[in-house]
């Protein structure tokens, strides 16, 4: 007779450190023995029982990595996990970026710079040509250049203090990029970062008429669309979608993002 | 395509019979107008108390397979805020404003009477009054202390499942004074995870909603039915157009979605109500009177 | 492999915490023997009543996607055939044999008492008496009426989780003088067919198990646990080896399945028992003592 | 985000009539407009709502066919049924027969020819041998005969009058037919009818030590292995599967049957 066909709905998984790999001072990857399959951008939500559960991107997949910087309690503790220690976590949520035609342009704001990593292997791997941009407060707060190096990619660093590439913000290199390109209707910039960076990025695409895949941040509660926590307004150039009527002023991040796709 | 308008009271009839149950999308009033521009026929705002509600530490809810559950511990601003989002609201919704129903939640009876005078005033077309336990004597005295303050606007009492007297609770809600019962909340459940040794939520327990609810949700809208001549606004685990038939036919007079928002977004108001005017025409109903508590008719 | 003995009371201890919940397989004494020798630790009859009950007509049960809905209307033969059932399955079991609960209904207190006299000559090892109604009062009575006709052998109240005080119930039972209480009944339910505009089961509405039903007995187990110290005999939803060790968290003391024996058959009594052997083999836990009612212990 | 993964479990659906054909006085057939996959030998349940629910072969998948004996209240009201009208089916349900050997041998008592049509079509299209051996007590209540005569197999009727066939039981030629079978090792009897016939063929199967499929009838409730009630005690023949402790004598037929194989 019919068996019982399992819906284990989100429930968590359980993954175990493999390896704590220090990317700067305050930001640490956490590096699984296991798998998980998601495409770049998406995120997940990590619970240490009796502690807490919050959303952090998915800065690899064959193992799982997720590189996270110590701000508060919950991040604080994470920074105290060792190998064999176990994590777990519900996901991959969230809408990806989508790979868009033959130029991308890649930008990180701190430790935004995690999923672009998978992003880039990603879409070098379809044959499209990848810049990188890394942005932070100074050389210290960087994180993933070694990483990023060993890709066949363009990278360019700013920091604001110019301890490290160019000095001042990321959309200077960007934008001198962008004036080069062969193609602006084939390229598209990918972002992940604080959002005084998103915004910025957002109105030079929209000076230049580039497309932009946007990451966006908010506090998380239930990470599955219910308690409207994560919803902001979006900035005044993107379009309603015709099959998401009112999204236009509630767009939320854990559910309808957190990319958003501009074009 | 026909809506079949839906009759709720002599005042107010709704543009179809599917509106946005509380307590998803209903703390925001630009949710509320994705939920109205989506094609729910009223919507329904988040529970709101008399003070301000922080609410639970994550993890607040998740997907078990086959529900969800839940428990945000009413996080709320608080119903003086309400006023703000209630105009917000009607301003942003332009002519796409639907009715909105203004769900309250209080401890006992003397705090709901504070509260629904100061809900009163934000001129709702229907004050959803949230009973804190399915328990005869509480839900007389809310009853009486909600609609005694609500002036004159309509009172609907929204009750748990997890009650067995359920024909004595309706009756206790209509001699209260009642215009309706909104059934039902979701029931109290606990998730454990056994690796953890811990239950997910960080309150512990919380609501089960979605499709584990519908059955028990259609078994207390047919005691219901039978019991109080109350129209019944029927909410749990809708996820379909034959969902929301069962309901009416259980004896609900219009339906409410929550977690179907979880499952498919703000697509499920018009994906559902496509189906179920798919399903009205091929059985060849032509409108709600032809199948609101259908199934109890003697034939 | 460990079978991880449970200590039910100072005179009972089962080999496994894992048995037959009541109904399924109950009323036939080859069938008890089959889930005996299938893997049960003790076998639970179908709930007897004073006299034979024919039953409602098809249909009575079905599988809705979450669980199951069942109203089979306490088929029985009545309470004077339990003999011939029980001693035909001791001698068909041979040294096969476990232990055997003896589920028992009636309406109301007196009946329980003759009912219960009746049941206690012929010595089973438990008596489970099906509570009506989920209400404090009666269960006093009830309680009460059957721990004093019980003839000194132990007494489980089973309840149901549409009770909104969980904590007075249980206190009611245990000062009835019950030694342990059964958690859960499935809930009620009504399943409706849309086309037919008809309920589905032939009784209108009938009792939700399975899956849809764990979240919601873990919650009441847990609720028990933290009101009364006495063992909890877990219900509701049990399919796997990690349902169990989630029920065992929660605070139940042995684990019964019903449903299961639906989704998989017989020897759903084995693996899940695997299951639960290779979960505390690898979490590290030796016996029943370290995890039951984990969760709520301060650590 | 994850769609709910729908699991309608068991729920009946809807099929409708398409053909009424009358079989005999007191056997009609119901030909569907919509097909129904199943094994031969399986069942399924019938409800007609308001009236009851009960459980008949499958005598045909595609469309789905079901040929049912007058007898009581529910049967009498599906001989009322017509072209257009709807029943509501929940199936396939139970152990259908599996085909074994090279020499099949089909024996139908009654109504219990029904299932038999089917699992003739299915041997055969695998290159088995078929002979049908068809009982009942006279001429009218013999049914399908023409619908077997379409088909490349040997027909042997009987009936008790001698009004067509052979006077007397159908194990008469089936032990002549067994008697001259090539490699008995080979052949397999497959039965459906009454208990006593069953029982006739079982003795007679384990005199030639011949497998055997008999597919039993009980009256039946919850049809889900729950209530009970369709529980038979098997003939001494039969032997316990070691992976089935205690079901020798506690032998659902909904669930563990209605087909028993006994080798
Ligand atoms: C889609 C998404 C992807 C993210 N990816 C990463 C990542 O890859 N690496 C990383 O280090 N961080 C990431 N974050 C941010 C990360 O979730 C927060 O840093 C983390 O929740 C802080 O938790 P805490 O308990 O340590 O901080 P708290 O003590 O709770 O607060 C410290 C700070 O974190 C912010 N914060 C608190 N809770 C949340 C929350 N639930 N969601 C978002 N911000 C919160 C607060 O605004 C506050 O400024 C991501 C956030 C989102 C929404
Ligand atoms: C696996 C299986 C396959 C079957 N296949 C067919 C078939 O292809 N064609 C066919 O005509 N009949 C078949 N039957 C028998 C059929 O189910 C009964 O004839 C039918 O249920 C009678 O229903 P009723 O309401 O008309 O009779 P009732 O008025 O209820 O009773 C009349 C007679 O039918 C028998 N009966 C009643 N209920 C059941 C029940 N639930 N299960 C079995 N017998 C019952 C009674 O013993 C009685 O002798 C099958 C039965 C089983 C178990
Ligand atoms: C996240 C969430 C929050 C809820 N908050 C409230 C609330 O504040 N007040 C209320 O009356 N009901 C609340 N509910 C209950 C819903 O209105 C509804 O009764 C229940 O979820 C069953 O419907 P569903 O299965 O369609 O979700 C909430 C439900 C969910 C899922
Ligand atoms: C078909 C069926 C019959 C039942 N009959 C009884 C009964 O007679 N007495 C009783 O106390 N519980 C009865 N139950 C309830 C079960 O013992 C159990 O409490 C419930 O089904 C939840 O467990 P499960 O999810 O494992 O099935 C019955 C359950 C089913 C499915
Ligand atoms: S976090 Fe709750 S809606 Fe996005
Ligand atoms: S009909 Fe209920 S167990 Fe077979």
């Amino acid at each position: 007779m019919s068996e019982f066909r399992k819906n284990e709905g989100m429930r968590s998984q359980i993954f175990t450190v493999d390896q704590v790999r220090i990317e700067n001072e305050m930001t640490t990857s956490l590096i699984m023995r296991e798998p998980l399959q998601s495409e770049p951008g998406q995120f997940l939500l990590l619970w240490l029982p009796g502690i807490g559960e919050k959303p952090f991107s998915i800065a690899g997949i064959d193992p799982l990595v997720v590189t996270i910087a110590d701000v508060g309690k919950m991040t604080h503790e994470i920074h105290g996990l060792k190998p064999g220690d176990r994590v777990w976590v519900r996901g991959p949520l969230g809408r990806g970026y989508q790979a868009y035609g033959s130029e991308a342009l890649l930008v990180g704001g701190g430790y935004g710079a995690s999923p672009l990593l998978l992003l880039a292997e990603n879409l070098i791997s379809k044959g499209i040509n990848v810049q990188v941009f890394l942005g932070a407060r100074n050389k210290d707060l960087l994180i993933l250049t070694d990483q990023f190096k060993k890709l066949p990619l363009k990278l360019h660093l700013t920091t604001n203090d110019g301890s490290a590439g160019l000095q001042g913000f990321v959309t200077v290199p960007l934008e001198a990029a962008i004036q080069e390109l062969p193609d602006r209707n084939q390229a598209c910039v990918y972002a992940c970062g604080p959002k005084g960076m998103l915004l910025g990025i957002d109105a030079l695409c929209e000076k230049y008429r580039i497309a932009r895949q946007l990451s966006w941040e908010a506090v998380m509660r239930c990470g599955m669309g219910l308690c409207g926590n994560c919803r902001i307004e979006l900035p005044d150039t993107w379009q309603e979608p015709a099959d998401q009527p009112g999204s236009r002023r509630a767009w939320l991040v854990c559910r309808d993002g957190p990319t958003m796709f501009t074009q | 395509m026909n809506n079949y308008p839906c009759k709720l009271f002599d005042q107010l009839t709704l543009n179809t019979p599917l509106i946005l149950a509380s307590g998803v999308s209903g703390n925001s009033d630009s949710l509320l107008v994705r939920a109205a521009r989506s094609g729910a026929a009223a919507v329904t705002t988040k529970g709101f108390t008399l003070k301000y509600r922080k609410g639970a530490d994550n993890p607040v809810s998740t997907d078990w397979g086959c529900g969800l559950i839940t428990n945000l511990g009413l996080t709320n601003p608080g119903v003086d805020s309400m006023k703000y989002m209630l105009s917000a609201y009607v301003e942003k919704a332009g002519d796409e404003a639907v009715p909105v129903f203004a769900n309250i939640y209080a401890d006992t009876a003397e705090e709901f009477a504070e509260l629904t005078r100061k809900t009163a005033a934000l001129n709702p077309v229907l004050i959803e009054a949230d009973l804190p336990a399915p328990d005869e004597n509480l839900a007389s005295e809310v009853t009486r202390a909600v609609c005694e303050n609500a002036a004159g606007i309509p009172v609907s009492i929204k009750i748990s499942p997890d009650c067995c007297r359920i024909s004595r609770l309706a009756e206790a809600i209509r001699d209260g004074g009642a215009s309706a019962i909104t059934a039902v909340n979701p029931i109290p459940g606990m998730l454990i995870d056994a690796y953890a040794a811990k239950p997910f939520l960080s309150n512990g327990t919380g609501w089960i909603s979605g499709p584990a609810l519908k059955p028990i949700a259609l078994n207390v809208i047919g005691e219901l039915y039978q019991a109080v001549d109350l129209p019944i606004i029927g909410v749990g685990g809708v996820m379909s157009g034959l969902d929301m038939a069962e309901m009416l036919m259980a004896g609900a007079r219009c339906v409410g979605v929550g977690s179907a928002l979880y499952y498919e977004g703000y697509s499920a108001f018009s994906r559902i109500m496509n189906e179920f005017s798919a399903f009205m025409e091929s059985e060849g109903y032509r409108d709600l009177d032809e199948i609101v508590g259908k199934i109890w008719w003697k034939s």
